[in-house]
């Protein structure tokens, strides 16, 4: 060894001084939707109490109907966004980060009041524990199809074809489950039917290197066009027999079950509402804690790299991708299933295009991907409950919150977010 | 240890079996090949639905030339309505009524091609545009509003300001995505889905709001047909459907290859598209191409929903004016591997299946979801061509050395050492 | 099997063969569409089936395909044309003058387009049908069947056809409240506004809308929307209540048996019997243009027997829900709509 | 083990890669392979470790022949490679990157991440290295990643050790303790194959020498041999290996900084108060271990930074908070250090990267459209100017290989009006054949009178091209001196020791 053994500095940055970040964008966001809401309560100002119902009859105790004053409300959650859009500037000034807390609590704040706005006046109880519940069950499609395009996209593959995985899997789960009787038989049946999916885009992707997005635009195309002939050719001339089906029952957890809110939004569900909770902790756990989940994150961000220690790329990516299509598929089934007892023409109507910007909007994480497909379907759910409550905004109006909800988050709080390194790349060996 | 040893002792003996050869590895053999997988699974489905066939197969054992009597019946009968409703109708009487289908077939491809190029455009900026949908209806929206709305304009006038409000909607719906996403990085992919359901409930409400877009006295939530003046005239004789939409379609074309090939702003776009940091290292403004480029998209989509409400749809348009070509269009861009000659031909090949599934669907009774399959099946094919190569045993390109660009490189290399 | 024998010259089966050509296009919700696509598709091929021939169809993917079809079924042919809906009217009207010798049939709108109250075309029968006046019955029949003093409703986009259902139900209940002084609250519809899913899928989407309104305590609830009611069945299923559903259309209880325990009527709008009886009169040659409109009083619409729910009904509401299909039709209630104004 | 290649031939298309190539390695032995950029090295080495399957040849290890069909199998019989490029999953942890593809695990499949931390903290003790098993690879400095890799390869004990030039991004000390690890791993019976373009350390560390040129074996060489007879081996020609430079002559004008600070989107503070100027007709070499701000410095020189306070005055004028545009039209002049990155659009052809920097304006854009004619002639007078070693100006850059990319971005940039020129480790990873060349076009553009700075981790070039040297570290400058200053002061100012400190604890 040569004379000069100077200690090379190990990780030189990491006694660096240290200025803050400025970021003045959550202060932005939260100032903007605080001014808007303002302006909504100057604008339309609505006179009246609004009725929260918290309890169901199942639970053990009950909660009154809470009676508030509209406006009064409404005026004292503004005071508080906008003292939590203060804060956060403060915060920003100073060179802090603004700690998550503050956005949730304005976002809280916004929707009490908004909430207490829109029921002003309405003889009609809000029923939260509806709100909450409408919101799982809408979201249970998209927080499977989200799993399913984490999985795939976490190995590598663009899984724009979330939808078709969910409407095969919806599609053969109304058969299978027609003819069997079984909603059992017609879930696993929509697992099968997901994978064979995934299977066809896995074989013209990682075999064959087509562009990922290509095959998985056309995917969905192919498979909307073979269930609706299918449909109109098979299940409707034979609509009894092929296209009815026994819906899984809801299993009540008992006393879980009966804690007021939560009991009967959460432990009073189907077996695949519960299997979801269970698959986002799997998907996670898979992906983070496990050989497994290493090796197809290693396929998904430096497939070489992977090659070079002797992972098969070719087979972790198609591994990961047959899972993908599995959850995805389970999901399909919950249309036909859960939600209803038969199959119709096209019935996710765009769901796994939500799924998929539930997966950006998550930025690939399992967890992350879930809460943005819960927060979708609340956001979905909310505008239903309202009209039926009696919201005076015109009902398109009221339609459109969940996608504007998205824009506003994805925009004001998430903000750029980092794909898998090699995604929509196939991998050509030398 | 450059080219092969088999160059030289080639002879010229076979010239046919090497002309064969390089025509069976050649790219269209592999479109054809594509075409007929596509249209074998296409026929599988429909002797599945013919009700000759079901029939004839019952007793397929004991006479099964019925069977295939009545498969040729319904298959060659469905192609050829396809052909009849696409290209040229052989049963017409008059000459302009056979060529009627093809004036069809440019029709229907006329917004496709618009809003393929507004596709095109992003991807080439590298941006996924999926928001077809909303900018088609907003462009609708603002094209026909100005074209039934606007009152007293003369001809050109008229229908020039209704195209100018569609396009400037178009892009503007479209170029909110690209704002948020060179401000805030909000992915494109999430924003201009939401924004499809957005513009689409926003739509909505204007067609049922009377003063908006509700044709007046009508409770329906469907415009006033487009006023004359607004409306793009015929392009072969008021006889056929085609208008000089088309023509505007094909100037799209030019246009967006001189944009994306000859332009500052398009080599601006290719750059961000491929290689974004070296873009920005070497002074371009990435937000500012990533915005203009997502006007441009949208712009050219909004062409597409202009064009229909101007010149296709003419006698008033209700929520679902985008007819689909919004997701069309994504295929359409893909097919025509994001150039605009490409996206030309793939615009008509779509419009006239969807020409021709009408007349299928009318004079077969096959139904039209056949199409939508044998579309994206050759989508697939001609995307993979090795497995087409593989399942028609075409031999694959380069299997015969030629000499290659390597070898040049290595030649001029050698030279220089040797020098 | 055993193959029938070669005859020569086959083809046409039927021995009553007709040269007579009946076509009909649907509007972008295709013919399966549990509504007025479906029961006019209906209505058309059993017209074709007794005239010996068959019905030409073609189903529109979109409002881009309208004129194209309508198109391809004139130059195949086509004597008389069935089409569907507002969304094809202005071009019915459009193809109805260009070929004056076609005969059109157009449901569920007036084919007057520059709204002077005159159909545009002369050889265009639009098939009207007020339903607001039997939906009016079933918002009497509701209010007084109820027992939780609520009952709700919901559609799948506010479109006249859709909401002049919800639209007369409200105003039985109103009647019905007047008249017995009651409170009987309508949830879903406030007279111009209400809840709507967004579009016409049987999905979690329609599902949660029934739920929500099942929440507020309704005991009967009215889906207006093609296979969304489909999504309600489900909602009342989950919830455990017992909960009537008033089918659209056609009589729930005989097309879709799965709903006879919970189905307390029908509001019928009898688009397959107009269509049918349009279509036989236009094969027979006795094709007249005159516009047709259902009404309580023609037997258009109407409200569908009770079937199981007969004795679940106080039988003096029956005798008042009759009495007042009578009054209605003697002008003495006054039922609106924009079908009436 | 004893490592044999026979008759190896690799063919990309009609292009031979290797050409019936063989190579013996004996256990206990570094024996090390030269050739130009692109001679066929890495391919070799890819062949043997799996990657590729030869077109003919076979290996044989122990006189056993071998049949691998991946790294997987090459892995299993001893082979292990640290790669040109380097094989590390940037968003994985060390333990993470160590244990990929031999894992172990608990039940069920769980990873045992414990495991991993002690192995890495095992090979880091027992050949010195400081690497914390739980950073996360794209967040650590270059020559620690090489670190990474090192241990990667070591922790599967292979008996054949391939590096695939791995001092490209090393610092000379950090160069001297790879050496010494390699001579360790050597004593103890591996078979060691060495590619590098640096000739000090062939000459320091090799047993015995093979030169590739186009595919070929083309001679063996003592370690003995001086640099200009290895560098003629290996280019086929005579290279000079010194720079000429005449003494500066040294303008008015030029470059002053003052107070520069840059700090990161997360606070991290990466240059501090950074002061010095350069005047024309002279060169200032920012030395210092890579990750200690050099490259901060110059992207907030040509306005990459966001967060930068100070002033950055150029002939007087501000260049502090402008775009990179208008610092571009001021007449600053950038080659980035990571080329294929920051400098090119590899799917761009050569004329295409060529305009890249001038995409809005004369010669190249008239009122918006591009000047096809003018780009393909000034194209083609750049490719034979600069020797551009390629097809032609069609061809993409992508394809090109390193040095000849290189040669690409300094055409583009050298062909400017120039006030500044920058550029960022200008010949890492380049053959000596293209380092003479490039060396005397920086001179070339000193000498007109344009002030240089040049960024380089290497001491050799830094005091071949400097008139003089600031040295970095941890963001702040240690000391600006002379390029006459001795090589071992100049090493210890790299760690941080005062100039002053440093020539005392040199002496
Ligand atoms: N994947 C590939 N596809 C086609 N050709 C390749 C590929 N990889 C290498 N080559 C060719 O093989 C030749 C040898 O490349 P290789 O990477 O082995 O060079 P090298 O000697 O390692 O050069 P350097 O010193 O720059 O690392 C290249 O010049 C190139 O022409
Ligand atoms: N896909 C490819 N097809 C054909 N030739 C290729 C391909 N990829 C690379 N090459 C060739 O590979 C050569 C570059 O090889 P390589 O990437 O190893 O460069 P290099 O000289 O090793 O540079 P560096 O040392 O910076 O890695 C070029 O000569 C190019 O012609
Ligand atoms: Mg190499
Ligand atoms: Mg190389």
């Amino acid at each position: 060894m040569t004379a000069a053994t100077v200690e090379a500095p190990k990780a030189p940055e990491a006694e660096n001084r240290r200025i803050a970040p400025v970021s003045w964008k959550s202060a932005v966001t939260l100032g903007v939707v605080t001014a808007l809401f303002a302006v909504l309560l100057l604008v339309a100002p609505h006179a009246g109490d609004a009725r929260f119902a918290l309890s169901t009859s199942g639970d053990f105790f009950i909660i009154p109907v809470i009676v508030v004053p509209a406006m009064g409300t409404a005026w004292g959650c503004l005071v508080l966004a906008a003292l939590a859009a203060v804060g956060a500037g403060l915060f920003t000034a100073r060179g802090l980060r603004t700690p998550a807390w503050v956005p949730g609590v304005a976002a809280f704040a916004i929707l009490l009041g908004f909430l207490s706005w829109a029921a002003a006046g309405s003889p009609r109880d809000l029923s939260i524990v509806g709100l909450l519940s409408g919101a799982v069950l809408l979201s249970v499609p998209l927080v499977y199809g989200a799993l399913g395009g984490v999985l795939s996209e976490r190995a590598g593959i663009v899984n724009i074809a979330i939808e078709g995985q969910l409407l095969a899997g919806a599609f053969t789960a109304a058969i299978v489950g027609s003819l069997t009787d079984s909603p059992y038989a017609g879930a696993l049946a929509a697992v099968l039917a997901g994978m064979l999916v995934s299977l066809v885009l896995g074989l013209f992707t990682i075999t064959y290197h087509v562009n990922q997005v290509i095959v998985g635009v056309v995917l969905n195309v192919l498979v909307i066009g073979l269930t609706s002939f299918l449909y109109s050719q098979v299940l409707v001339p034979d609509a009894a027999t092929l296209n009815t089906t026994t819906r899984f029952p809801r299993v009540g957890i008992p006393l879980l079950e009966n804690i007021p809110v939560i009991g009967p939004v959460l432990f009073d569900q189907t077996i695949i509402v519960y299997l979801m909770f269970v698959a986002v902790g799997l998907v996670w756990f898979a992906l983070f804690r496990t050989r497994w989940g290493l090796r197809v994150r290693a396929v998904g961000e430096h497939p070489l790299a992977a090659d070079t220690v002797g992972i098969d790329v070719v087979r972790t990516r198609y591994n990961a991708l047959l899972w993908a299509g599995a959850v995805a598929g389970l999901g399909g089934a919950f249309y036909t299933v859960v939600s209803l007892s038969q199959f119709n023409r096209e019935m996710t109507a765009g769901a796994g295009f939500i799924a998929l910007a539930a997966v950006i909007f998550g930025k690939w994480h399992p967890v992350r991907a879930a809460l943005a497909g819960l927060l979708f379907g609340f956001a979905s759910n909310l505008q239903s409950v309202l009209s039926v409550v009696g919201s005076p905004v015109p009902s398109q109006f009221m339609l459109m919150v969940p996608y504007v909800v998205t824009i506003l988050a994805v925009a004001g709080l998430v903000g750029r977010s980092r794909p898998p390194a090699a995604e929509g790349i196939p991998y050509v060996k030398g | 240890m450059t080219a092969g040893p088999d160059t030289e002792h080639e002879p010229t003996q076979d010239r046919w079996a090497t002309a064969l050869q390089e025509i069976a590895s050649a790219r269209w053999t592999v479109a054809v090949g594509a075409v007929v997988l596509a249209v074998l699974v296409g026929s599988v489905m429909i002797a599945f639905t013919d009700e000759g066939v079901q029939e004839a197969s019952v007793y397929f054992f004991s006479r099964p030339s019925d069977t295939f009597a009545a498969l040729g019946d319904a298959i060659g009968g469905a192609y050829s309505a396809l052909f009849r409703g696409s290209v040229y109708n052989n049963r017409a009487e008059t000459f302009a009524q056979a060529i009627r289908p093809l004036t069809e077939t440019l029709n229907y491809a006329t917004p496709l091609i618009a809003a393929g190029l507004g596709v095109a455009v992003a991807f080439r900026a590298g941006l996924f545009n999926i928001g077809g949908q909303g900018q088609m209806l907003l462009a609708a929206a603002a094209a026909g509003w100005v074209g039934f709305g606007v009152k007293g304009l003369p001809f050109p006038l008229h229908l020039l300001l209704a195209l100018v409000a569609g396009i400037a909607a178009g892009a503007v719906w479209a170029g909110i995505a690209g704002l948020l996403k060179a401000r805030t990085g909000a992915h494109e992919v999430i924003v201009t889905i939401m924004l499809n359901y957005v513009g689409f409930y926003l739509v909505f409400y204007m067609l049922s709001t009377p003063g908006l877009l509700r044709a007046p006295g009508s409770a329906n939530p469907k415009t006033p047909p487009t006023a004359e003046s607004a409306q793009l005239p015929h392009l072969v004789g008021e006889r056929f459907t085609l208008h000089w939409g088309f023509v505007l379609a094909l100037l799209a074309v030019v246009g967006v290859w001189w944009l994306l090939n000859r332009s500052s702003l398009g080599f601006q776009f290719r750059a961000v598209g491929q290689n974004p940091r070296a873009a920005r290292v070497a002074g371009i403004d990435v937000p500012r191409a990533t915005t203009i480029a997502m006007l441009f998209a949208g712009g050219l989509v909004g062409l597409a929903g202009a064009s229909q409400v101007l010149g296709s749809v003419t006698n008033g348009f209700s929520s679902d004016i985008d007819a689909g070509i919004g997701f069309d269009a994504i295929t359409v861009a893909l097919l025509g591997g994001s150039g605009p000659w490409g996206v030309l031909a793939a615009g008509i090949l779509f419009g006239a299946f969807k020409a021709g599934g009408s007349t299928m669907q009318v004079s077969e009774g096959v139904p039209d979801e056949i199409v939508l399959v044998v579309q994206s099946l050759i989508v697939l094919f001609i995307a993979a061509p090795p497995l087409v190569r593989a399942i028609f045993r075409l031999p694959h390109p380069g299997t015969r050395k030629r000499p290659g660009a390597g070898d040049r490189r290595r030649a001029a290399k050698k030279k220089e050492v040797t020098a | 099997g055993a193959a029938p024998e070669e005859e020569p010259g086959a083809g046409t089966t039927s021995a009553a063969a007709s040269d007579f050509v009946p076509c009909m296009v649907s509007d972008e919700g295709g013919f399966d569409d549990k509504s007025f696509n479906q029961l006019g598709f209906e209505g058309a091929t059993k017209a074709a089936d007794e005239l010996g021939t068959e019905l030409t169809s073609v189903e529109s993917a979109s409002a881009a395909d309208y004129k194209g079809n309508l198109e391809s079924l004139v130059s195949e042919g086509c004597d008389t044309i069935v089409t569907v809906g507002f969304a094809l009217s202005a071009d019915t009207v459009e193809s109805a003058t260009a070929n004056p010798e076609v005969e059109y049939v157009l449901i569920d709108d007036a084919a007057d387009n520059d709204f002077d109250g005159q159909k545009d075309a002369e050889n265009i029968k639009p098939l009207l049908y007020n339903t607001a006046e039997a939906a009016f019955l079933a918002g009497y029949l509701a209010a007084g069947y109820s027992e939780a003093g609520k009952v709700g409703t919901f559609g799948g986009q506010n479109f006249p056809t859709v909401s002049i259902f919800m639209d007369g139900f409200k105003q039985g209940v109103d009647h019905y409240n007047a008249e017995k002084g009651t409170a009987v609250e309508v949830i879903g519809w406030d007279g111009t506004d209400g809840s709507f899913t967004g579009g016409f899928q049987a999905n979690e989407t329609a599902k949660t809308t029934a739920k929500n309104i099942i929440d507020q305590g309704v005991d009967v609830i009215l889906p207006v929307g093609g296979p969304i009611y489909q999504s309600a069945i489900a909602a009342i299923e989950d919830s455990g209540r017992e909960i009537a559903l008033i089918g659209v259309d056609a009589d729930f209880y005989e097309t879709d048996p799965t709903t006879q325990e919970i189905v307390l009527t029908s509001i019928l709008k009898g688009m397959d019997v107009s269509v049918y009886e349009a279509v036989l009169a236009a094969g027979q040659d006795e094709f007249d243009a005159e516009a047709y409109v259902g009404t309580l009083e023609n037997g258009g619409v109407d409200l569908a027997p009770l079937h199981n729910f007969e004795d679940k009904v106080d039988p003096t509401l029956v005798e008042e829900v009759a009495a007042l299909k009578e009054a209605i039709i003697a002008g003495e209630v006054e039922v609106t709509s924009y079908l009436a104004e | 083990m004893r490592l044999e290649l026979r008759g190896i031939t690799k063919r990309f298309g009609a292009l031979v890669a290797n050409d019936h190539i063989d190579l013996v390695v004996e256990p206990g032995e570094i024996h090390c392979l030269l050739g130009e950029n692109g001679a066929g090295k890495s391919t070799l080495m890819n062949v043997l470790y799996g990657l590729y399957t030869a077109d003919e040849g076979e290996i044989l290890l122990d006189d056993a022949v071998q049949s691998f069909s991946g790294p997987g199998d090459a892995m299993a019989a001893g082979i292990g490679m640290v790669h040109q490029h380097f094989m590390l999953v940037p968003v994985f942890t060390v333990a993470e990157n160590v244990m990929l593809g031999h894992e172990q695990v608990k039940g069920g499949g769980v990873l045992d991440l414990d495991a991993a931390r002690a192995r890495v903290r095992e090979i880091s003790a027992r050949f010195g290295f400081h690497v914390d098993p739980d950073a996360v690879v794209e967040d650590l400095p270059v020559g620690v990643q090489q670190r990474v890799e090192i241990i990667k390869a070591l922790s599967r004990d292979a008996d054949v050790l391939v590096f695939d030039e791995p001092t490209a991004v090393l610092t000379p000390q950090e160069t001297d303790e790879l050496m010494g690890i390699m001579r360790q791993l050597r004593d103890d019976g591996a078979a060691i194959v060495f590619i590098t373009h640096k000739l000090r350390e062939v000459r320091e560390v090799a047993d015995k020498i093979s030169v590739v040129r186009l595919g070929k074996i083309v001679g063996e060489a003592s370690p003995t041999a001086t640099d200009a007879e290895l560098a003629s081996l290996m280019v086929g020609r005579a290279v000079s290996l010194t720079v000429h430079k005449d003494a500066p002559v040294v303008a008015e004008t030029g470059l002053t900084v003052d107070n520069l600070v840059v700090t990161s989107e997360t606070g991290a503070v990466l240059v501090d108060d950074v002061s010095f100027d350069v005047r024309g007709g002279e060169v200032l070499v920012v030395a210092g271990v890579q990750g200690n701000g050099q490259t901060e410095l110059t992207e907030a020189l040509i306005g990459l930074q966001p967060n930068v306070t100070g002033s950055i005055l150029l002939d007087g004028k501000e260049l502090a908070g402008r775009s990179v545009r208008e610092v571009l039209d001021a007449g600053v002049g950038f080659v980035p250090e990571d080329r294929t990155h920051d400098g090119l659009v590899g799917e761009f052809t050569i004329a295409e990267n060529l305009m890249l920097d001038r995409a809005d304006g004369p010669p190249f854009v008239r009122k918006g459209a591009l000047q096809l004619a003018e780009r393909d002639r000034f194209a083609r007078e750049k490719v034979a100017e600069f020797d551009v070693r390629t097809q032609g100006i069609e061809a993409a850059v992508g394809r090109l290989s390193g040095g000849n990319q290189q040669k690409v971005v300094l055409a583009r940039e050298l062909s400017r009006d120039l006030r500044l020129f920058v550029a960022a480790q200008p010949t890492r990873g380049v053959d000596v054949g293209s380092i003479e060349f490039i060396h005397k076009r920086i001179v070339a553009t000193r000498d007109a009178g344009v002030p240089v700075v040049v960024v380089s981790t290497e001491l050799d070039e830094a005091v071949a091209l400097a008139d003089r040297i600031m040295v970095m570290y941890r963001g702040r400058v240690v000391g600006i001196v002379p390029a006459t200053t001795p090589r071992d002061v100049l090493g210890l100012m790299m760690a941080g020791i005062l100039p002053q400190d440093a020539e005392g604890g040199a002496a």
